[in-house]
């Protein structure tokens, strides 16, 4: 075991599997020599060389187009992309080949490449650097979509992500990047895709959230605790395929739930998990289920980001209000 | 070669008249007798399926298809002397190809019946599936490209996009990639004057395509895409640089779509008569078998029996495919991802109980 | 009064805005000389010049981006995407700068453009030409997003969606492009936005459709009657701004919602109407909202296309069993 | 000019040497004295707020800053000559054009300090804001452009974008769409050598940018962008191209980021001293100096005098505009739409009530 953070267990992962697999390469704008705006991928390059870790041209379509056509080859190709709101000139890509290739040659080809973005706010950047649109990603037939929320889980899912046979879209909360240190195992280990956890059991009330949102929830249920509320807190951890199941037999043990999510509301996540709650739990629910997601505007720059952002107590005020239905 | 043509100098590469006579023996290109009367062959083939699912599909036994009549000689170009590992990047209109790499014609029916099933060209290697979005193909080919390179084998990536698709942003990202990573990939822009409706001076600054290359320090060459002898040499040509590791080519394949855009498009509302009359002078096929005549390589005799063998080997294969035509429930859901995702799972069964209450109703 | 098609609907709101408003240019691919693939721009190029109403080269991102600057620069442009399924590589275009500019620039900039695109699928097409993505646009904060589900709506919903000082996003329903023929004004008129239209009122169960699939609602509806169940049915007209009031009063008075819609189930629309009608009438909720919405694959080629789409006796199969609850 | 200087002789377009003596007397511009001292002053007061902001940016009175140290000249040869109406569509290093487009800066204070209210320009006619997506304005260059165009007016537009830019799908789709629809852009790319820590050789195939306009049918030179003279006398050569119809044109500025790509950034990962100090002895604003101190329009005093009271106006307004920062929750909300949509309006009103139980709660 060794303290890592979250910068330090995603190249962990990269290191290891590039050392394992040859047919891995991991490439994008800033990749290789700087080892990435975020250093995600620093010494990478010197340790593998730079036909396997390396810079690209800036144009995000064609990295994943690339991407695909190597995949197709039977490499393994870990592409990043600077922050996901420089993602969507590859959108094309994504939608239309990426998700599709399998099913459109019935399995003949397929896509098995990862796709790295920071996403999220609270980092007090410019415009286009603080989004959290995974729900675009989750509504695309043929991606999974994977967010970790600690350097344990983001080692274990990354390698999940890699060994993947499916295309995966790996959105990293760059907030809590270097916030969050944690003993993270030294060798590989993997963590289902698809399954959701479990981060503290309760009884009053479910509380679903993921990416940086976990800590916030986390606080906010201790908060609640001492409100003398028992809060459930449900870390998503894949965004598509969501983890129904273990959504709905928390609700049907507590009746109520709340969704901590940064994105827009509106065709957000929050309303996925509600209607799975309706679909699932419906007999059980005591409460509207409760979105505690982002205002349906663009993130604020960053002098007001603040009322953006997911904040422990507006987490516990409407945890509240919710108890109070 | 690349130099005597270069671009800059927008000459046009041609090898033979319109009457099917060699005006430029320097760059003939060597092939036996034997390869071209398979070219050839192969050109008819391609030509008589084109023509004919553009009738199956007027008797509604098959949905929209574009025909490539008319830019047969590009692709076959291409076939005739491509490595089996090579790969080959389609635009959608390169018929001569898909069959010689391979893929049977009966998949070429399934697709535009509208079935998945021939989509991924079952019994081909190495060739993506046909490109419905414009040109964003090209940063797949230059992935196979890299793959080649990383995995030192020396073949080559054939890309294959349309005058059209040279406006997109995927064209232009594509190339640059495929010069700064240096892949073997040969781009093929068949400039068949025509986007849909939008001619080429309405869809470009420039009066060939070829000179784009300039822009990405790339080889480019201006063929005469209905030239069979000149697009083999170029092909050649073009194949010997990438294949040696000298990175990627463009060649400019001006030829003209003698058919209407896909079978739902009515070309008279944006050209004429006379245009499409003066590039009947100039089609592919007419023009290789006049060479073949004249050179005793083939009669018209032959001409006739092996075109009437065509059209009776494609209504077969294209009756075949009617009666083995099916599409069961689980082609929708079983392909998408590597295991059924339990949300696909209860969709599918939601499916079949309706289906069993639809079938107790009635 | 005339007997109109949508596409001449459409056709006519484009001739009449043209003639009344001389910063309204109109342009994409084919859809000068030939008039546009579906014959919706048909004859506007003779009437109102090449300048106006114009081919542009293939390529969706500039077509829109373009269209950001004309409309910054005080011009209407409504431009055209060939097929919804053409209109990712724009995607950042829409996302980054169409929602963003006026917010941007606190209102001193303003992109009043509108994207036309036919969506949907039924209509036996290749692969890329059948989506029902709308919810991508709902979810993209500072867009508007309108589908049509008549020829009357149509010209009406366009009108206002020029005259908007939004950027709007209009989806029009291909599949009934032709199919549905119906009396319409010849002079200007204008439907607002954000409005949902009650089409039939009923007791039982709420529907909401939009688009194509209203007709099918139609037909659902009244194979519902003869089984006893009296439909209310909703047609949105707008995807965003939605008219939520409209919805929640209906479900408060008949106590069941289900939504028909033809793109992907999950983060799809009718997850949001899920929650929207869980904010706003919880208590009255008899049922959970059912979803007869998309499978999450992709719309199969045509010979697999009847399994995807909606029909009056899945929706009637779907409003049995939400009645049965 | 643009056949002299054409790109595919690969020349670099130059008018004096680095220690400011004039080498290329045959193409010196014309410009008075005194609009002459006003460029070299706004280049001084650009270079000293730039400066500056990163230093506040140390101290933490600022967020996240991409200098423009060493790239000034390349945008004040377009400040010092643009007409009222032209529009300027930026990139995000043209400091000394924001200014002479009549911003604030206190705008430029409040963009970089996170607030709004500085991205629109408030003061300034026809220009954009900074760009955050590389080369995603380009598009919009073409839409002003098509604008001035329809309304017969003989504006430009002027669009900057960087070298890393020139990869992307939208640069490409830009400068096609203004070579076919022949619009009054000049593209002027500031090629600066990186793209964050990409060098050149790694980012495109050619040698030159330049060259690219050969793929669009556009007018190109390279200048050497440190070169205040030649830069100013290929933007008027450009402008006057586009301003009487002729279509767009692109220039690349040859040029160098003496700073860090951004605040955040260390260019020591991927760049040397030996390098950067080569590049100080090309810097545009040493050259400049030095031609006017030689020609006696400018002395040593002078300079000193006028860069202490940059720095003095340059602390007052930001002095200013650190009293004068507010944001309001309204700000989130009010801007989004011409009329704030009901759920808008909702969850606004939700979160105050937060703000309100939050109030209360302690
Ligand atoms: C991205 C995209 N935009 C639009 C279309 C619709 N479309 C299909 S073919 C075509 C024209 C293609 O022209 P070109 O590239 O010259 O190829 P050609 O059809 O002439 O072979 C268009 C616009 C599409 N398929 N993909
Ligand atoms: C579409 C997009 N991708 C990535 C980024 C992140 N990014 C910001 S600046 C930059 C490099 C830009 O290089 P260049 O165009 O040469 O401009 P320079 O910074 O050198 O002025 C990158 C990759 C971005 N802003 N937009
Ligand atoms: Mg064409
Ligand atoms: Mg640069």
């Amino acid at each position: 075991m060794k303290i890592m953070n979250m910068v330090k267990a995603i190249n962990d992962a990269l290191d290891l599997k590039l050392k394992e697999d040859k047919s891995i390469v991991v490439y994008g704008e800033d990749v290789g020599v700087e080892g990435g705006v975020f250093r995600v991928t620093e010494g990478l390059q010197q340790k593998h060389g730079a036909d396997r870790v390396f810079d690209s041209p800036l144009a995000e379509s064609t990295i994943i187009g690339s991407a695909i056509g190597m995949a197709v080859a039977g490499m393994r190709p870990v592409v990043e992309i600077q922050f996901s709101g420089f993602a969507y000139p590859a959108f094309d890509q994504m939608v239309s080949h990426l998700a599709r290739m399998r099913n459109r040659t019935r399995g003949k080809y397929t896509t098995p490449a990862v796709v790295r973005m920071p996403y999220g706010g609270g980092i007090n950047a410019l415009e286009m650097h603080s989004e959290s649109m995974e729900a675009f990603y989750g509504h695309t037939p043929g991606l999974k979509v994977v967010i970790p929320s600690t350097p344990y889980d983001a080692k274990g899912l990354l390698v999940s992500a890699i060994e993947s046979e499916d295309p995966v879209i790996f959105m990293e909360p760059k907030r809590i990047y270097r916030a969050i240190k944690q003993e993270v195992p030294e060798e590989l280990y993997s963590i289902p895709i698809g399954k959701a956890k479990v981060v503290s059991p309760g009884t009053d009330i479910t509380v679903v959230a993921y990416g940086a949102m976990v800590r916030e929830a986390q606080k906010a249920a201790a908060l609640a605790e001492k409100e003398g509320i028992s809060v459930e807190l449900i870390d998503l951890r894949t965004i598509y395929p969501l983890d129904r199941e273990t959504i709905v037999e928390s609700v049907k043990k507590t009746g109520r739930v709340a969704v901590v999510a940064e994105g827009p509301t509106t065709f957000g996540v929050g309303a996925e998990i509600t209607a799975l709650v309706n679909e699932g739990a419906f007999l059980s629910m005591e409460a509207p289920p409760k979105r505690i997601t982002g205002f349906d505007t663009l993130v604020p720059y960053p002098q007001g980001e603040h009322f953006y952002m997911q904040s422990p107590e507006k987490i516990l005020f409407e945890i509240i209000d919710t108890m109070n239905y | 070669m690349f130099d005597v043509y270069h671009p800059t100098k927008k000459e046009l590469f041609q090898i033979m008249d319109n009457e099917g006579k060699v005006i430029n023996k320097e760059w003939f290109p060597k092939i036996d007798d034997s390869t071209l009367l398979k070219a050839y062959k192969e050109l008819v083939f391609a030509r008589a399926a084109d023509l004919m699912i553009v009738s199956y599909q007027r008797q509604g036994r098959i949905y929209t298809y574009p025909p490539g009549y008319g830019q047969e000689a590009v692709s076959e170009a291409v076939a005739v002397q491509m490595k089996k590992e090579d790969w080959v990047v389609p635009a959608f209109r390169e018929l001569p190809l898909y069959l010689a790499k391979g893929a049977s014609l009966k998949d070429v029916f399934k697709f535009y019946m509208g079935d998945e099933k021939g989509a991924g060209w079952s019994n081909a290697k190495n060739m993506l599936p046909i490109s419905v979005p414009i040109a964003t193909q090209l940063p797949h080919a230059v992935g196979l490209g890299y793959s080649l390179k990383y995995n030192k084998k020396d073949n080559v990536v054939y890309a294959f996009v349309g005058d059209g698709g040279t406006s997109t942003g995927d064209f232009h990202e594509a190339m640059n990639f495929a010069a700064v990573w240096k892949v073997p990939v040969v781009f093929i822009v068949q400039n068949n004057q025509f986007a849909i409706s939008v001619p080429f001076e309405t869809q470009t600054g420039t009066d060939t395509i070829a000179i784009k290359s300039v822009a990405y320090g790339m080889p480019g060459l201006r063929v005469d895409g209905n030239d069979f002898f000149a697009m083999y040499k170029a092909i050649e040509q073009a194949s010997e640089h990438a294949r040696s590791g000298k990175g990627a080519v463009l060649i400019e394949a001006v030829t003209y779509r003698r058919g209407a855009h896909t079978t739902s498009d009515d070309p008279y509302k944006y050209r004429t008569k006379e245009e499409e009359e003066l590039w009947e002078k100039k089609d592919p096929v007419k023009r290789l078998k006049a060479y073949l005549i004249t050179n005793k390589l083939w009669t018209e005799e032959e001409d006739d029996r092996h075109i009437k063998a065509c059209k009776k080997e494609v209504d077969k294969l294209f009756i075949e495919t009617e009666q083995e035509l099916s599409y069961e429930l689980d082609e929708v859901f079983d392909h998408l991802y590597s295991e059924l995702p339990d949300d696909l799972e209860k969709q599918k069964a939601r499916y079949k109980a309706f289906l069993e209450w639809k079938a107790k109703r009635k």
